[in-house]
């Protein structure tokens, strides 16, 4: 490369980190990614050269992507940005489908009112969950362990149980059987578009969400305690009824994710809901993307799931798609923990284009 | 924690006790001692095949989600030489064994070690996606059909009690895995170098023992007694690519159950999550076992999170 | 101004056999400075944690400002108005400096989701009032260790409690950043804030303390202004260590030091302290001492994180005891652990018997013959005594060797033999100070380290602290010791260095400190 | 009018080269859409419009046919891989043995294509793979072994009006909670076939003189497994059996406990209803407690089906009565069609995987019937069809207004010499039971 395309793409990236530290800098990345988002579909469709996204992407895996960014994004509320590693978030995406599912077939109750007892269910749960972790002092592996523990232990309950669909589970009742037809009243559309749109919304509130509570006292507060929960308890934040907040409100929109996927796949079953798997899947992109953020667990499930997508329909071999994706988490773990949002910066660094690391008063002080 | 007798345990497990816990109809005495036989088979094998994962857990303080998927490593490794060779598989378990040692030497040279200081959720990602990797390559070199070791095991019974060779075999074996790991760990310099890595791993780097390798030994040595236990497996049941999710699962509860990285504590674990299993399958329906063993599991984090046997909470 | 606004009645806390406070009764009027002061492990820490409600106290009462507080939670404590900062600054290291301080709780500032207007405000007065806006914005993890602990103040000014218990507010900061730290506290405690602080440092509390507290083993020894205190020879004890006659001061210690220093081994009733016999034969299987220093250290500067500790200091071990005197926070512990290995040094040089071995990590130096005992003892206490000692050991291969060593240390600590199957955690403080001793003969090293072997120990062990550390010496090696009992260990030092801030105040032969008057200045830095 | 006709070129018949197929699709694509720009009356609702990047659409000036597309759309990793491969392998049996006899007579000899994708057991690849069949150019669809799977892929179908036809999916809600119009299954459901089990099985044993007043379930504890439980919790008391006893298996577990608590409770059957693994586990503890029940029987059992399977678990086996759907022993066509299997893909065919045959042997039918390439003319053609020229044990296929096939029938089987012989009904019976 010449210096003259390295000193101009330098005085880009200068830009770019005079612009990430304005205020309005995520917000209107956020805008720009769901901006994407909605045209998206219609982007599909286009055909440059030959070659069109729609024949490598379908509408169906954006509709997954977009739930494991949705997931990742509730999960991360409670462990990116308050420090508490949950790897049992099945157990209230589990609730959500259920919560939906069983109402709806048993009552006729629509699954819009489903999804929000599902959403209340697993917001209980999740208090039940950290109430007890939290009181006898639960931390890092014991906590994650007791997490997983949780999830399974709803899974087993129900395959054992006949009057919650047993192994079996539930399929999801035609929308005529509860309200006038498809349609966005009845959570349910004939072709997946609408079905597109409704996780993208999910997606906006949860963004929302988590936007503004990593802008607010609340969220400063979770981060507090992530840091450093004694200094927390310092500083006068009640860590425990914080900490209980954050379970809640990270279980409460995890379940709506599980109500999305009784209501898109038809059919929710323990085996599939509360699987072992669903718990890394929830929880991967926010960790590839970026722990912590809000654009991370976006851009995270945007590589983690097209990419797996990919290597599954591009490697003719069955199998070799789990391999390059396993590969891809020991990579990304190893060589960029702090997840995709850091490799701007990490791409200055590398090229030699960052500022001088050393800061005039910290040197000051050190040379004192 | 390593320290700790293992005929200690033996103790625990007298049938009264168990009998008297379990605390339903009693049914026909041959059927409870049939019963308590299998409990105590099934709870040797679950012993065993934590055994791995608790050591790396309590020396390193890392969970090795990669672990099921070393013992089917092994299970493969046997049954490739074995169907190869005509030989009995049993003369290639050694082998699996320190096969199963040199990768786990490589899996912790590429992936734990560099991220050793990172958080802990990383080390899970990664043994998480070393688990992909492997069972995928194993799927992939084997096809997923279900394999078994060309080896006839009846069972020997009296009183119309009986123990099937398998189970016998592979008891026998974990026995043997459990003493000669303690002799290991009791008698040489290497292995106190072990538990004291794990006992106190800053005040071992003062008698000059380098604690860098000894991460290394022990993830060695973990690999291979999954590989042990994995290549123990199949004289028991057959096998596919998918078998190792199901140990995994039981492993992790029986390694907080008894206590992480407490050796005894496996045991007696495993020996708990057998009885649980056996005595739950027998009374109660469907799987309901797998409910009270989660009860359990949960209970035990909560009132004693450094586990049965367990010295210190890390 | 003269209510009290903090009480503790009998305030007990201990672990397991330890007791940290016991009965501690203590007033702090509204609007002073009361400073508590006492050596390492005298319980101000535990004193601080147990009134906070991050302890539970055994028994015992805490009243704050009119109202009984005993058993809150330790936030409902800080809300109330009652704050606290942390001995080692804990600043929320992924927020920025402004962040730190919008992070404090205020209920009564603002409301809802927004961070209000009031509160912004507030944290920039809090800013200003520090002189740190211009690191507002930088991360907690980025800035300097002194600018960490202005911080650490500036966010528990941010919810301004009547009350701040301060832990060491200056530990490792620089003189100039420090007198701005007294400076703004003076400022603060004018405006009606009463401080509780623990302090090492003299100088500070003569400078800012209206009333001093001192702690020594739990307990309270005195309390009065900082002339009565300092005055107080049971204050000199508590720091500089008992003396057998309370009455004698340094100068006669010292002039005990050569008479005892030759004699070590026939000293009357130590406990265990083995007969000369085993010791001679030791002695011909380790290098003989050479004259000059073994270990040698050179400028070396090292720290922690972007915390520099050691600024720049050279020793070196000698034949006999070299003894590393200084207060707390001197940065003692760290130039040794510097010494072994184990926290790398940024700059200088260490060498072992004209050796490089500056790279080094301990396990490579123990090898050499470099051991160090950390201050714990470093024992595996789920590992028997014997186990402990094969240990010790670990770098030994001939197993002839490793039973002459065995014998060796044996015959220097005879009181383990009874306890060789014990597992290390059963054993008493002591015990576990001479199979710490013992251990470390294992090696077979010919300099030791010794990071305070006598802290945490009864009085009447320490003496047989220093008696082990001769048994080494006897046995050919050269010891370094750091030590908080000043008096004591002048006994049987050969040579002193003495530590404030990070830098070497004096070096030399401990017979030319004969004034105490200049030892006590030295050490505690007025 | 088609537009739904392919312009593959024929030497792309190797359906193992799907990477060359999907390149040659994207070439395709630009005609394609070349093709909708200049013909604004391509509203045949099939998806093209939405662009779903079906990239073999071509204009429809072309009408004759090459290839015509079969999507396969099965586990083939992951733990029901085992069988998952085994009907992908009788899927492309199926097509390669219509080639090689000259392909589709009615489409002048046009061969039929076999492409495969991997759904991995996984819910949301389900519909996923679906998708990607239909993108690449699948006329038909067939899968997925897996009911929730199955589910998300019909739904698929039904959207993108392409005709799906069950390989195998035994879950009765697939069909008949949701009336669609473009899924058929050949195989009987869970509930029919466990009724026909009840019926038949005791019948048989107590013609012969045994007993069958007591039974013990022995099952795998997933919705397969409790499904065929509850109808047979229904259906064995009305036939005069009292189940005496339940016990269930994981996935990987072991049967040692399962087969005391049978032996304990000593009923006159022990009917078995398990994957593979399951029954192997079954057998094998039952020989190491040295027990076996008066009469060992299986219920959409797939070990005792499966002839590789049988030869492992040895001579306890012997004996067994086992309903499954199955292949015509009565037909010479079946034993050329499993050698023939075996020949080609070294494994053996169970009930799964001979059902998986015979709906691609109906999807087959249904193509040649139709004289189409076309979604739409097979469709069509399916809900008419009936389809004689199958080797499944079963009178001809032809579907209900739900899709289910009228004549699905479950068989009674017989283990003797270690192979599965049908036994009931007469019309397929190869050998009378002994015992």
């Amino acid at each position: 490369m010449s210096s003259e395309t390295g000193s101009s793409l330098s005085t880009v990236w200068h830009r770019y980190k005079q612009f990430r530290n304005e205020s309005y800098a995520t917000p209107l990345l956020l805008g720009i990614i769901f901006g994407i988002l909605i045209v998206l579909p219609a982007l599909l469709e286009v055909s440059i050269a030959g070659y069109s996204l729609g024949t490598r992407v379908s509408l169906g895996m954006l509709i997954v992507t977009l739930v494991w960014a949705y997931t990742a994004q509730s999960w991360n509320i409670m462990s990116g940005f308050t420090g508490q590693f949950s790897f049992g978030h099945a157990a209230f995406f589990g609730l959500g489908a259920y919560g939906t599912i069983l109402l709806v077939s048993n009552y006729s109750i629509n699954p819009w009112i489903g999804m929000l007892v599902g959403a209340v269910l697993a917001a209980l749960y999740g208090l039940l969950i950290g109430v007890l972790c939290f009181r006898y002092d639960l931390r890092g592996h014991y906590f994650a362990l007791a997490t997983l523990a949780f999830a399974e232990l709803l899974r087993f309950i129900i395959n054992n149980i006949g009057a919650l669909g047993g192994a079996s589970g539930f399929i999801k009742p035609l929308p005529r059987e509860y309200a006038d037809g498809p349609g966005l009243l009845a959570f349910q559309f004939s072709t997946d578009l609408p079905y597109y749109y409704v996780i993208l919304a999910f997606l906006l509130i949860v963004t929302t969400v988590a936007f503004v509570i990593r802008n607010s006292r609340f969220g400063l507060y979770l981060f507090a305690i992530r840091e450093d929960e004694n200094a927390a308890a310092a500083v006068g934040i009640p860590t425990f009824k914080y900490k209980l907040s954050a379970v809640a409100i990270s279980a409460f929109f995890t379940a709506w994710a599980g109500a999305f996927w009784a209501m898109y796949f038809d059919t929710i079953r323990p085996d599939t809901v509360f699987d072992l798997l669903i718990n890394v899947e929830i929880l991967l992109p926010a960790i590839v993307g970026g722990l912590g953020t809000v654009i991370g667990p976006i851009l995270g499930s945007f590589i983690v799931t097209p990419l797996s997508e990919i290597a599954r329909q591009s490697l003719d071999l069955p199998g070799t798609d789990r391999i390059v994706y396993g590969l891809l988490l020991v990579l990304i773990v190893l060589y960029s923990p702090k997840g995709v949002v850091s490799w701007p910066k990490r791409l200055a660094d590398l090229l030699g284009w960052q500022d001088s690391p050393t800061d005039e008063d910290a040197v000051d002080e050190t040379h004192n | 924690m390593v320290s700790t007798s293992i005929l200690a345990v033996s103790s625990h497990l007298s049938p009264g006790i168990v009998a008297t816990a379990v605390g339903v109809p009693l049914q026909s005495g041959t059927t409870i001692v049939q019963l308590l036989v299998f409990a105590l088979l099934l709870g040797g094998i679950y012993g065993l095949v934590a055994l791995g994962l608790t050591m790396i857990f309590g020396v390193m303080d890392v969970i090795n989600f990669a672990h099921g998927a070393l013992m089917v490593l092994a299970m493969y490794i046997v049954w490739s030489l074995s169907s190869a060779s005509g030989l009995t598989p049993l003369v290639f378990i050694p082998i699996a064994v320190v096969a199963l040692f040199g990768v786990g030497i490589l899996i912790h040279h590429f992936t734990i070690a560099p991220i050793m200081e990172a958080p802990q959720e990383n080390q899970l990602i990664v043994t998480f996606g070393v688990m992909l990797i492997l069972i995928s390559s194993i799927e992939i070199a084997f096809s997923p059909n279900p394999r078994s070791y060309n080896i006839d095991l009846g069972s020997v019974g009296a009183a119309g009690v009986f123990i099937p060779e398998g189970q016998l075999y592979a008891l026998v074996i974990s026995i043997t895995a459990v003493i000669g790991m303690w002799l290991f760990l009791q008698r040489t310099q290497l292995g106190r170098a072990i538990r004291g890595t794990a006992d106190n791993r800053s005040g071992a780097k003062f008698v000059g023992i380098n604690i860098k390798r000894i991460d290394y030994l022990t993830f060695g040595l973990g690999a291979a007694l999954a590989g042990l236990a994995g290549a123990a497996i199949p004289l028991i049941q057959r096998f596919d690519p998918y078998i190792g999710d199901v140990y995994l699962i039981n492993a992790f509860v029986i390694v907080v159950l008894g206590g992480l990285g407490s050796f005894p504590g496996a045991l007696l674990g495993g020996m708990i999550i057998g009885f649980v299993q056996v005595f739950g399958q027998f009374y109660l329906p469907g799987s309901v076992y797998q409910v009270m063993i989660f009860m359990i599991f949960i209970l035990v984090l909560l009132l004693r999170p450094e586990g049965l046997l367990g010295g210190k909470r890390t | 101004m003269n209510d009290t606004i903090l009480e503790t009645s009998e305030l007990k806390k201990s672990f397991g056999a330890l007791v940290a406070n016991d009965g501690i009764s203590l007033s702090v009027e509204a609007g002073e400075v009361h400073a508590i002061i006492g050596p390492n492990g005298s319980g101000k820490s535990t004193f601080f944690n147990t009134i906070t409600g991050f302890y539970k106290p055994d028994s015992g009462s805490v009243r704050f400002d009119g109202e009984e507080i005993t058993g809150w939670r330790s936030d409902r404590i800080a809300r109330r108005g009652l704050g606290r900062t942390f001995q080692i600054a804990s600043p929320f290291e992924d927020l920025t400096v402004r962040e730190n301080l919008l992070g404090v709780y205020t209920e009564g500032l603002g409301s809802g989701i927004r961070i209000s207007k009031e509160k912004r405000k507030r944290a920039d007065e809090i800013l200003e009032l520090l002189e740190i806006p211009h690191i507002a914005d930088h991360e907690a993890s980025d800035i300097s260790g002194g600018q960490q602990q202005l911080l650490e103040l500036g966010r528990i000014l941010m919810l301004e409690p009547e009350c701040i218990l301060l832990d060491e507010p200056t530990a490792g900061v620089n003189p100039a950043l420090q007198n701005r730290i007294l400076k703004h506290l003076r400022t603060i405690n004018e405006q009606g804030t009463t401080f509780v602080l623990i302090e090492h440092d003299m100088s500070v509390i003569s400078n800012i303390a209206d009333r001093v507290t001192v702690f020594d083993q739990g307990q309270i020894v005195t309390q009065g202004s900082f002339e009565e205190v300092t005055a107080d020879h049971r204050v000199r004890e508590a720091y500089l260590g008992q003396s057998d006659d309370p009455n004698a001061g340094v100068a006669d210690v010292l002039s005990d030091v050569e008479e005892q220093s030759s004699s070590v081994a026939d000293t009357s009733d130590p406990v265990d302290v083995p007969t000369g016999g085993g010791a001679t034969a030791v002695q011909q299987n380790i290098k003989t001492p050479k004259s000059e220093g073994r270990l040698v250290g050179t400028d070396i500067v090292t720290g922690y994180g972007n915390h520099k500790v050691i600024k720049g200091i050279s020793v070196e071990s000698r034949d006999g005891i070299t003894c590393i005197f200084g207060p707390n926070g001197s940065g003692k512990s760290t130039l040794l652990k510097s010494l072994a290995g184990v926290v790398p040094a940024w700059s200088g040089t260490l060498t072992y018997n004209g050796q490089d071995i500056t790279a080094n990590g301990p396990h490579e130096n123990v090898r050499l013959g470099v051991a160090m005992l950390p201050q714990d003892g470093g024992i595996f206490g789920n590992l028997s005594v014997r186990e402990n000692l094969l240990l010790g050991g670990f770098t030994v291969d001939d197993p002839d060797v490793m039973k002459e060593r065995m014998e060796t240390a044996l015959d220097a600590f005879p009181a383990l033999r009874d306890k060789m199957a014990d597992d290390g955690k059963s054993l008493s403080g002591g015990q576990q100070m001479m199979l710490s001793f013992a251990r470390a003969m294992m090696t077979g090293a010919d300099v030791y380290l010794l990071d305070e072997p006598s802290a945490g120990l009864a009085p009447s062990l320490v003496d047989d602290a220093f008696e082990m550390a001769t048994r080494l010496v006897d046995h050919g090696a050269q010891v370094i010791l750091i030590e908080q009992n000043v008096r004591e260990a002048l006994r049987i030092a050969d040579y002193v260095y003495i530590l404030a801030q990070g830098e070497l105040q004096f070096e030399g032969d401990p017979t030319t400190l004969t004034d105490e008057d200049d030892l006590v200045e030295l050490y505690l830095g007025i | 009018m088609s537009t739904h006709t392919m312009n593959m070129d024929p030497t792309v018949t190797n359906p193992s080269s799907r990477r060359s197929f999907i390149k040659y699709g994207g070439a395709a694509g630009i005609v394609g859409l070349a093709g909708c720009l200049t013909d604004d009356g391509n509203g045949n609702g099939n998806g093209n419009g939405d662009g779903n990047g079906n990239g073999a659409t071509v204009g429809d000036s072309d009408d004759s046919v090459d290839t015509v597309v079969i999507g396969s759309n099965h586990p083939l990793t992951g733990d029901l891989s085992f069988t998952g491969t085994r009907m992908d392998n009788a899927i492309k049996l199926a097509a390669m043995l219509k080639n090689e006899q000259g392909g589709i007579e009615s489409l002048d000899g046009a061969e039929v294509e076999v492409i495969s994708e991997d759904n991995q057991g996984e819910q949301e690849l389900g519909s996923e793979v679906a998708q990607e069949l239909v993108n690449d150019g699948a006329d038909v669809l067939t899968g997925c072994f897996s009911s929730p799977v199955t589910n998300a892929a019909t739904r698929v179908a039904e959207r993108e009006q392409i005709p799906f036809v069950i390989s195998v999916s035994i879950d009765d809600d697939i069909l008949q909670e949701t009336p669609l119009d473009y899924v058929y299954r050949p195989q009987p459901s869970a509930d029919r076939m466990s009724r026909d089990h009840a019926e038949i099985m005791p019948q048989v044993a107590r013609d012969a003189g045994i007993e069958v007043e007591t039974a013990g379930l022995f099952y795998i504890d997933i919705s397969f497994g409790q499904s065929v439980r509850d109808t047979l919790r229904d259906a064995l008391p009305e036939n005069g059996v009292e189940i005496v006893q339940e016990t269930s298996i994981d996935f990987g577990g072991t049967a040692d406990t399962q087969v005391t608590s049978l032996r304990e409770a000593d009923p006159d059957v022990i009917i078995a209803t398990t994957y593979e693994a399951g029954t192997v586990e079954l057998l094998r503890a039952m020989d190491n407690q040295d027990y076996r029940p008066p009469v060992l029987a299986g219920c959409a059992n797939a070990a005792l089906n499966d002839t590789g399977e049988l030869a492992e678990i040895g001579e306890i086996a012997n004996g067994a009565l086992a309903t499954n759907f199955g292949l015509n022993p009565t037909l010479d066509e079946t034993a050329e069609v499993r050698e023939r299997f075996s020949e080609e893909f070294d494994q053996t065919m169970d009930a799964n995987v001979g059902m998986s045959y015979a709906s691609a042997q109906v999807i087959i039918a249904a193509i040649e019937e139709a004289g189409s390439g076309d979604p739409e003319d097979i469709n069509n053609t399916l809900k008419e069809i009936e389809v004689t020229d199958h080797i499944a044990a079963m009178p001809p296929v032809t579907f209900r207004d739900d899709g289910e096939n009228e004549n699905a029938l479950g068989v009674l089987f017989q283990v003797q010499d270690l192979v599965d012989r049908v036994i009931s009904p007469e019309e397929f019976a190869e050998a009378e039971p002994t015992f």
